[in-house]
Formats: structure tokens, C-alpha cells, sequence
């Protein structure tokens, strides 16, 4: 009788697996759970602790935070932050002061660990939400943080 | 590839290698198995790895103590937090540090939602493995919720390296709490629903019933932990035995089965997802108040000695091991994964099965390549 | 059982037959962790200690380390039948291999730990006949640390290709190529 | 029929099945997205119409690699074993009254007969691709067509109890009184599940793809095909799902007869009918596919000699018997 009790048994635990399959397939329209990509860009929006790459942020002055301390070139793991940075002269005491002179980030040995932000003494750096880092010439995944003429900001101390 | 001949009993055997991977569907990485076959019948499997081994451990012996946590992301990345938290414990364990109880009850939630993550992306896995296509869709829908909570609070989905030694890099999002709750509400009805489409069915339970079966002694001698050892009847929980965190406020059972076969391995991690769901329960209601972070100096020295720590990760006993001489690098670090010894016992349990045993077995040892490749 | 139980009971295997008379000077090398003994004569062969770790520390003469797992795993009083970490370590002159035992039915642990100063042709016995699971675990540590074990049933390289030159994990292994050094 | 004829017949035949073999490929990969939470293929053309026929097009471009040391004739032969025969036998089917290429008197037993043609070539080109993988699919299927043939036949032959004929026009002629799975009520639906579970086995679609078993052997057979080969070997499998659908439709559920006779006075109608019920027996066996697991390769021969071969003798009798008390429903 095992076997025909088997025959019914494993044809009952079939239909409750296609029942399942067969729920999903009637709400398809709704349950899809598909990102149309390319065409969804204008109403994707990371979160905002998204890691995408770092960036500096710059104020309308054209000036940013950065000591160059360099805690970050020495807490990355990679390599991935190099400052260039020289010494000028500070217009408020006229002391020869750290700056930088360019804010190297290879994005290419970038492994998105957080470790340079997390030492940053004066948020210089931060997270940037852009994804899309796709590029045709490998160079261009090396960036200069600052941008051109761009100076510290006053008040900004390490 | 070598030819072999072998003759038994009068009758021509033909037994022949194939070569399963490194680009193989069903060893999920680039794992090599070099296959002697007897028709459809397996005689050998040997393991051939290296493929993508990083030599972490020596990188760990330039790096500073906190650049080693980001390593462990790429370990096992399924388990990414609790292989950061295993080295961030390893280092305030030998700091001493008191780790405030906002800290190890957040550690807590999200380890157990990564095991829970990693146990849907295995469950995707194991039913495409057997041939129900369909699984890895479901199972991936309901990874993703919990991959949204992670993006939202650490920035990360998969690498996530939230934890650093003395705390969490940063505190959790104000919308983590509302969002855990409403993925285990999501969740309870999937589980179910996980059963009804492939625990129950006959066809599965056919193919996972009395295949591969390892006896509780064999697990043990071959160093078998997580959900293998657990399908064999062995009770190996470190967060029972040696319990980390927040884990020890909680209550929760371990689930063993038995049998030791497939399907005993299956429904260990069937009834995980559940026991992890009641453990995020408990704490996520009253996660306390108080700082993310303790303040640690720059440069992690350890105090010059051995230090050991064992955790759980999805996969089973991760253990990581440091010998310090007192500076800011560890002169030795070795990372004891699950999946090496895992694998090791794949040569004992596949053999005298059929090439569709072998990737039933495989897909229940849950192996992550980067983890036995460090 | 407590760590100063297992002391005393596994120092009674091995008795130093040189008891009593003075005992050899120890070689510690720079960049170890155990201290030198206390006691001016060590009544056994192994070495304990509990200094700079949470786990009972054995050190163990490489001629002597195959009995002394036999033992640690049948004794009914210790029965350490779970091999959790297994790891080859460079001491700088010396190689060792690092053995962390587990008993599934006492749940002590202990850790044993044996080197050897031949750097050439580092040589102990294998343990995989005690612990199945050492049979993976030595194997890593003969690509990585080029230490070979007696009656291994299968030692050949696990990660890295028969070819490659040299033992990664040493300290004075130099690949100029793909090493980055800080 | 003179000579030009059929061959103007058949390459009518070939354009419309190609093409309707390539929609029945879209069709799956729309339904299994739609089972898989997914949107399934879009994009080229309205709703992913034309994906198909992209993708056919980017196969015939493509360049056509295999192994070094393949037998290349018994290589190139394969694909075109499979192809032919799957496409021979739509001659058969009855769409409708007058649609119907070739009404011979055998015609159930061509359509067995040509059906095992087809694994022939899987063997071949898993022989003679000098790989192993491809060579444990091909054993595979031989091992499982052999068998599941048995099953196939047999429960037809159930149904011909009650028909009396081979001649598929006839067949549809008696269910003009109730199809057949009505009259034959409960051998007859026993014989159609046997039918549905066997026809899948014999189109080597999941939960049977142990030839292919895309986790266990990577692409089974075809692994070594590329290109437009790959495409016939791909082509085949759907019309060889269609084939077995139809089948079903013809002997159990009335080909193009429509339901209570609502539309009989319109006869091009039947095509519509036809079609119908087909696709809704597809439709069936992609659900099974995207719901169940893989068999084992012996439980598959379990399956096969112990359930559903003795199911079918003592059916038969069943059947028999009805037949002979005359305890058919007829309307």
C-alpha cells in the first residue's frame, strides 16, 4: 500500500511547489522584482552613506578642508591616496604652513573601505554617491581631489 | 589529463578524470575538482585550489590592525561582518577594551542578519543546484531587502567593513530599526513558503536523503564546523560554547539534526534562518543607548603574546589566530576558515556517489572559494 | 578540566629522564611568545605555559610530538578530538607548527606547539592520522611554509603550482615583483 | 501530391515552424521570468518580440568553433538529425480539418518512430565531440529516452484502445462525441499524466534535463556546439516540447474540435483551438520546469520501470476493459 501511498504523497508535495510558482506567476505584473537599469537613472537614488568614491567637497569659494596632514595617505591599506603637498605661506600669520598642492585618489586600487574618512580630522574627504565609474582609459580612474586654485579654508586647523 | 585502466574481478572497469571547474555552474567559484569517474559513479575528488588565493595572511603582517579588518571582507564575503567582528574582537580582546553594549548588540543584529543573507543566497544556490531554477530568484528577493539595511547603515552591500577595532565606524542609520523589523515580518512568511516549494518536494527530498552522509566522529576528526557539523549530529555552535557580543543576553537553540546526510545539513540552515530571526527579535527592540565607538589610538600596538578568537559565521567556526611581538603589525595572523576544513571532507562524503550526489553535497557545504583561497 | 589539571597530568607522560640533573639551556629566539620555564629543572619534557595567551601552551620536541597527540586524543582524561587550528609559523631561525586542540566532551583546549631550527629541510611528524582534518591543514603549511610531514598520505603543493620558487608565508621569502612592501 | 508540391508544402512547413519554434522560445523566457519575479526579455522589439529572433540572428553570425580531435562528420551530422526529425513530424499534426500536411494511416506510430530518431543525433553529437561532459549527457539521454519511449508508446496506445485507429484524422473523428480524456474518464486521465510526465522525460526538459543538467555537466550535449548548430540543438528542444503538447492535444483533448462544438460551423477556427490547447499544455510543462528540481539519473530509471511502466500495463487493462463493457462517455 506504501506505494501508492508514496504516488499520492509525491504528487500532492508537486502541486504545492507549482502552487508557489504559480502564485508568483499570477502577481508577476507587481512582484517583478527587476531594476531597469539605464532607464531608471533619474529615480535612483543611493542611500547616503553609500560608498561610491571619494570625493572633496569644495564651497562656493573654491576652498576645502584639507590640512594635508596625509593621515589618510598613511591609513589607507592600498596606496590609493597620494598628497603632493608644499609648504606656502599663510596670509593671516604669515607663517609658512602644510599645504596641499595636489590631492592624488586612484580610484582603481580604491577598495572602498572607509579608513581614510574615518581618520579625516577635518571632513575633508567624503563619500561620494556616484556609481557609474566606468571609463574607456584606465588614467582616467586617476583623480585630483582639489580642484584647480582651490585653497583651505580659513579656520580650518589640524 | 591522465588515463587510468583499472581491472576488478574479471570485469574491464574504465574509470576515467574529468575536470570539474575552476568554470564549473556548481562549484560556485573557481574551485577545481579533479573527478575520477566510474561511469556516472564518483571514485576520487580532489581538490585543486589556488586559484585566486591573495596570501591575506601576509598582507596582514604589513598591515596595520585596522587595515586588516577590511581584508576579512574579502574572505568570506557572504559573511563579511562576522569576519570583520572576529578581528576587531581578536584586537580588544588583547587591548582589553571595553566595548560599550550599544556596540555588541548592533554587532549582533547585523551578524545575524548577514547569516541570514548568506543562508538565502545558499538556499538560491543548493535548489539551482538540484535543478529548481526558480529558488535562487526568491532567495536573492529576500537577500536584497537585507542588503538594502546594510547599504542604508554601512555604505556597503557586500564588503561592508562597519566594524573597527573599539566599535562601528559609524552609528546605525535612524532607519535601521524600522526596516529590521519590517524585513523579519517580510521574512516569516517566506520561510514557509521556502519549504512548501522545495523542502517539502519529493523530488528534492529524493535527491538529498541519504547522500552524502557523514557520521558525527568523521566531523569532528575532520574538523568539520557551522551547519555540516551540525547536520552530523555534532554540537559545534561557537555562539553557544563560546559566545561573543551580545550573544550570551540572547536565547536561542542550536539546531542539530542527526542524519548527516544532505537534506540533515539542508534543514540546519532552514532552521537557522529561523533561529536568527528570533535572536534579531530579542535585541532589536532594545538596542541601548549609548556611544558607537570607543577612542583607540592611532596606531594599535598588541601587547606582545598569542591571541585566539573563534567566531560564527555563516559557514561555520572562523577562528583567528595573532601572534603580536608588541608592534602595530601582527608578526603571525592566521585565519582558521570553515570552508578549508569543510572541503577537505568533500573527498570522504562524495565518493560511491553519482556526479548530480556530488553537487547536491557541494551546494550543502556551502563553500565560498575566497574563504579556502585567502 | 582546569589548565593546571591538564599540566600535570600530561607532564606525566613524558618524564624528563634527565630530571635532577641539570636540565639543557633552552634556545628562545626573538619574537617568541613563551617565556623560559620558572623552575630550574623541568621534571618533564614538554614545556607549559600559560603567559601571553588564554590557551595552555605545550612545547614539544619534534621526536616526541607524534606520541604526545596520540596521547592528548586517546586519553579519556583529555580527549582532544578537534583539531581547530593548525598553522605553520615562522619564528624568524626557527619554523614551527602551531597545533590548537579542542575536546568536544571536556571543552578545555590546548595549544601545542613544536619547531624545529633546520630551515632547510624542516622535517616533523604528520598528525592526520589523528586528526583527519590535518591532512588539508598540513598541506597549506608545506606550500606556504615549506615544512614537511612523515606519513602524509598525499604532500604536494595545495594553493601554489608544483614550479613555484620558495615558501611565501617565511619572513625572508622576497618576491620584488608582486610584493607590495610598506 | 506531386513532388513539387510537397516540397512547397514542407518549406512552408520550415519557415512558419522556425519561426513559430523561436516565439515558443520567447514565450518560455517570458513565463519563466514571470514565475521568477523577473520582466523577462523587453527590449528589442514590442515587449521583447524580436529578442528571439536577435538572438537567432547573433547564433547564424556566429563563428562556428569545436573540439580538435571531434569525428567532424558524425559532428556536423547531429545537430541536423535533430532538427530534421523534430520538424518531420509536425507533418503529421492535425492543426485542422484541412491543415494537416500528411495523413498517413500509422500516423501515431510514425510520430513514436520519428520522436526516437531524434536522440540519436543528441548521441552523436555528445559522441563525437570528443568531450566528456557532452559524452555523460549523451549516455544520459540514450539511457532516458530508451526508457521513457516505453511509457510514451504505451499510454498512446491506451488511448488507440478506444479510437481504433492510428490515423490521426480518425482519432479526431471519434472525439467528435467527447474527447477522449472524457470518454476514456479515469485511464484515460491516468494515461494522459503518464503522457505529460513521459513527454517531458522525452523532450529532456527539467525536471528530466539530466542530458543538459546545467549544474552537473555544464551544457551536456551541446557543449561543444556553437553558433548555428547550437541553435538547431536549441530550436529542436522547443519544437520537440511542442510536438509532445501537440500530441496530447490530439489524443486526449480534441485537437481542433472546440469545446461543446461552440464554434463548429467556422472551421478555420479549429487552428485557434488547436493552438490553444497546446500552448496551454506548453505552458504546463514550463511550470513544471521552473518549480521542480532535477531527478537523479537512476531515480529517473526508477521513476520510469517502477511507477509509470507498471501504472501503464495495469492501465491498459483498465482501459480494455472499459472498452470491452462499453463504459465509455459519450455525449
Amino acid at each position: 500500500m506504501s506505494y501508492f501511498s508514496n504516488i499520492f504523497y509525491g504528487i500532492k508535495t508537486l502541486l504545492t511547489g507549482m502552487r508557489v510558482t504559480g502564485k508568483y506567476f499570477l502577481n508577476s505584473r507587481k512582484g517583478a522584482i527587476t531594476q531597469q537599469y539605464p532607464d531608471n537613472r533619474g529615480i535612483l537614488k543611493m542611500f547616503d552613506r553609500f560608498r561610491g568614491e571619494v570625493i572633496m567637497p569644495h564651497d562656493e569659494n573654491n576652498e576645502h578642508a584639507c590640512t594635508g596632514c596625509q593621515k589618510c595617505e598613511i591609513a589607507c591599506p592600498n596606496g590609493t591616496i597620494e598628497i603632493i603637498w608644499d609648504r606656502g605661506l599663510d596670509e593671516a600669520t604669515g607663517k609658512k604652513k602644510k599645504k596641499i598642492d595636489q590631492f592624488v585618489y586612484h580610484l582603481s586600487l580604491c577598495t572602498m573601505c572607509g579608513l581614510c574618512i574615518d581618520v579625516c580630522p577635518t571632513d575633508a574627504i567624503e563619500w561620494g554617491q556616484n556609481f557609474e565609474n566606468s571609463v574607456y582609459d584606465r588614467t582616467a580612474l586617476t583623480r585630483v581631489l582639489n580642484k584647480p586654485d582651490s585653497k583651505i579654508r580659513p579656520g580650518v586647523e589640524d | 589529463m591522465q588515463e587510468t585502466t583499472t581491472i576488478n574481478n574479471n570485469f574491464k572497469s574504465e574509470e576515467y578524470f574529468i575536470n570539474m571547474g575552476p568554470q564549473h555552474p556548481a562549484t560556485h567559484g573557481v574551485l577545481r575538482l579533479l573527478l575520477t569517474i566510474d561511469g556516472e559513479i564518483i571514485k576520487k575528488v580532489e581538490p585543486d585550489l589556488g586559484y585566486i588565493h591573495r596570501s591575506i595572511e601576509k598582507m596582514c603582517e604589513r598591515d596595520s590592525y585596522q587595515q586588516i579588518v577590511h581584508l576579512t571582507d574579502r574572505m568570506d564575503y557572504l559573511s563579511s561582518h562576522i569576519n570583520n567582528e572576529a578581528v576587531c574582537l581578536t584586537v580588544e580582546n588583547a587591548l582589553q577594551l571595553e566595548i560599550p553594549e550599544r556596540v555588541k548588540v548592533v554587532r549582533t543584529i547585523i551578524g545575524e542578519l548577514t547569516r541570514i543573507a548568506s543562508h538565502c543566497l545558499w538556499w538560491g544556490v543548493m535548489g539551482m543546484d538540484v535543478g529548481a531554477l526558480t529558488t535562487y530568484f526568491y532567495g536573492f528577493r529576500d537577500r536584497e531587502m537585507i542588503n538594502d539595511i546594510f547599504e542604508e547603515t554601512c555604505g556597503a552591500r557586500l564588503t561592508m567593513n562597519y566594524n573597527v577595532p573599539g566599535g562601528l565606524m559609524w552609528d546605525i542609520h535612524p532607519n535601521f530599526v524600522n526596516r529590521v523589523k519590517a524585513f523579519v515580518k517580510h521574512f516569516k512568511t517566506k520561510i514557509p513558503e521556502y519549504d512548501r516549494l522545495l523542502t517539502g518536494n519529493v523530488i528534492f527530498q529524493k535527491r538529498t536523503k541519504g547522500v552524502g552522509v557523514l557520521s558525527k566522529e568523521d566531523a569532528i576528526s575532520f574538523g568539520a564546523s557551522g551547519p555540516v557539523g551540525r547536520g552530523s549530529g555534532y554540537s559545534c555552535d561557537v555562539r553557544k560554547y563560546h559566545p561573543y557580543s551580545a550573544l550570551d543576553k540572547v536565547t536561542f537553540k542550536e539546531s542539530l539534526q542527526t542524519a548527516g546526510d544532505t537534506f540533515a545539513r539542508y534543514q540546519v540552515r532552514i532552521q537557522e534562518m529561523w533561529q536568527s530571526l528570533s535572536i534579531v527579535e530579542q535585541l532589536i527592540d532594545n538596542i541601548p543607548e549609548g556611544e558607537h565607538r570607543v577612542k583607540t589610538n592611532a596606531v594599535i600596538k598588541l601587547p606582545k603574546g598569542e591571541f585566539y578568537q573563534k567566531v560564527e559565521t555563516a559557514r561555520g567556526e572562523l577562528g583567528v589566530y595573532v601572534i603580536s611581538t608588541g608592534t602595530k603589525n601582527p608578526y603571525r595572523l592566521k585565519f582558521r576558515s570553515p570552508g578549508f576544513s569543510n572541503l577537505s571532507l568533500l573527498n570522504h562524503i562524495a565518493v560511491g556517489g553519482k556526479i548530480g550526489d556530488l553537487v547536491a553535497t557541494m551546494a550543502t557545504l556551502d563553500l565560498v572559494i575566497p574563504d579556502i583561497d585567502r | 578540566m582546569t589548565n593546571e589539571a591538564l599540566q600535570k597530568l600530561i607532564s606525566s607522560w613524558f618524564p624528563n629522564p634527565e630530571a635532577g640533573i641539570t636540565p639543557e639551556p633552552i634556545q628562545v629566539s626573538e619574537g617568541e611568545g613563551i617565556a623560559e620555564p620558572q623552575e630550574p629543572i623541568n621534571p618533564s619534557l614538554l614545556e607549559f605555559t600559560e603567559e601571553g595567551s588564554q590557551f595552555l601552551n605545550v612545547s614539544v620536541k619534534p621526536e616526541n610530538l607524534h606520541e604526545l597527540m596520540t596521547q592528548l586524543k586517546a586519553s579519556n582524561e583529555t580527549s582532544f578530538d578537534y583539531l581547530f587550528c593548525l598553522s605553520g609559523v615562522d619564528w624568524g631561525t626557527a619554523l614551527g607548527v602551531v597545533y590548537h586542540l579542542e575536546s568536544t566532551t571536556y571543552r578545555h583546549s590546548i595549544v601545542v606547539k613544536v619547531k624545529t631550527e633546520d630551515r632547510e629541510d624542516p622535517n616533523f611528524d604528520s598528525v592526520c592520522d589523528i586528526w583527519r582534518t590535518a591532512e588539508f591543514h598540513e598541506r597549506e603549511v608545506f606550500d606556504f611554509f615549506g615544512i614537511k610531514f612523515h606519513n602524509h598520505p598525499n604532500l604536494k603543493r595545495l594553493f601554489l603550482t608544483e614550479e613555484w620558487d620558495g615558501f611565501p608565508l617565511r619572513k625572508d621569502y622576497v618576491d620584488e615583483i608582486n610584493m607590495v612592501i610598506k | 501530391m506531386s513532388i513539387i508540391e510537397m516540397v512547397l508544402i514542407a518549406l512552408v512547413y520550415l519557415g512558419i515552424f522556425s519561426v513559430a519554434g523561436l516565439f515558443l522560445v520567447l514565450l518560455e523566457r517570458r513565463v519563466a521570468a514571470w514565475f521568477q519575479l523577473r520582466i523577462g526579455p523587453n527590449r528589442v522589439g514590442f515587449q521583447g518580440l524580436l529578442q528571439t529572433m536577435a538572438d537567432a540572428l547573433k547564433l547564424v553570425s556566429k563563428e562556428l568553433t569545436g573540439t580538435e580531435k571531434a569525428d567532424k562528420f558524425l559532428y556536423n551530422l547531429a545537430p541536423y538529425f535533430v532538427i530534421i526529425t523534430a520538424l518531420m513530424a509536425l507533418g503529421v499534426i492535425p492543426f485542422t480539418k484541412d491543415f494537416q500536411a500528411f495523413d498517413i494511416n500509422i500516423g501515431i506510430f510514425f510520430l513514436i518512430a520519428i520522436s526516437s530518431i531524434g536522440v540519436i543525433g543528441i548521441l552523436l553529437g555528445g559522441w563525437a565531440s570528443n568531450n566528456k561532459f557532452a559524452l555523460i549527457g549523451a549516455m544520459r539521454s540514450g539511457v532516458q529516452t530508451i526508457s521513457y519511449e516505453l511509457s510514451v508508446g504505451l499510454s498512446l496506445l491506451t488511448m488507440i484502445l478506444l479510437t481504433r485507429s492510428l490515423q490521426l484524422s480518425e482519432i479526431v473523428e471519434v472525439q467528435k462525441n467527447g474527447w477522449l480524456i472524457v470518454q476514456g474518464h479515469i485511464p484515460a486521465i491516468i494515461a494522459f499524466m503518464v503522457f505529460m510526465i513521459a513527454g517531458t522525460a522525452e523532450t529532456n526538459r527539467a525536471p528530466f534535463d539530466m542530458v543538459e543538467a546545467e549544474s552537473e555537466l555544464g551544457a551536456g550535449f551541446h557543449t561543444e556546439y556553437s553558433g548555428m548548430k547550437f541553435a538547431y540543438f536549441f530550436l529542436a528542444e522547443f519544437i520537440n516540447m511542442f510536438l509532445i503538447a501537440a500530441i496530447a492535444t490530439t489524443v486526449f483533448f480534441g485537437a481542433w474540435l472546440s469545446p461543446f462544438g461552440i464554434t463548429e460551423s467556422i472551421p478555420w477556427l479549429g487552428v485557434f483551438w488547436f493552438l490553444l490547447k497546446t500552448l496551454i499544455l506548453v505552458f504546463l510543462m514550463m511550470w513544471f520546469r521552473w518549480t521542480f528540481p532535477r531527478l537523479r539519473v537512476d531515480q529517473l530509471l526508477t521513476l520510469e520501470w517502477k511507477y509509470l511502466l507498471p501504472i501503464n500495463l495495469v492501465n491498459i487493462v483498465i482501459m480494455a476493459f472499459v472498452v470491452w463493457q462499453n463504459l465509455i462517455i459519450q455525449f
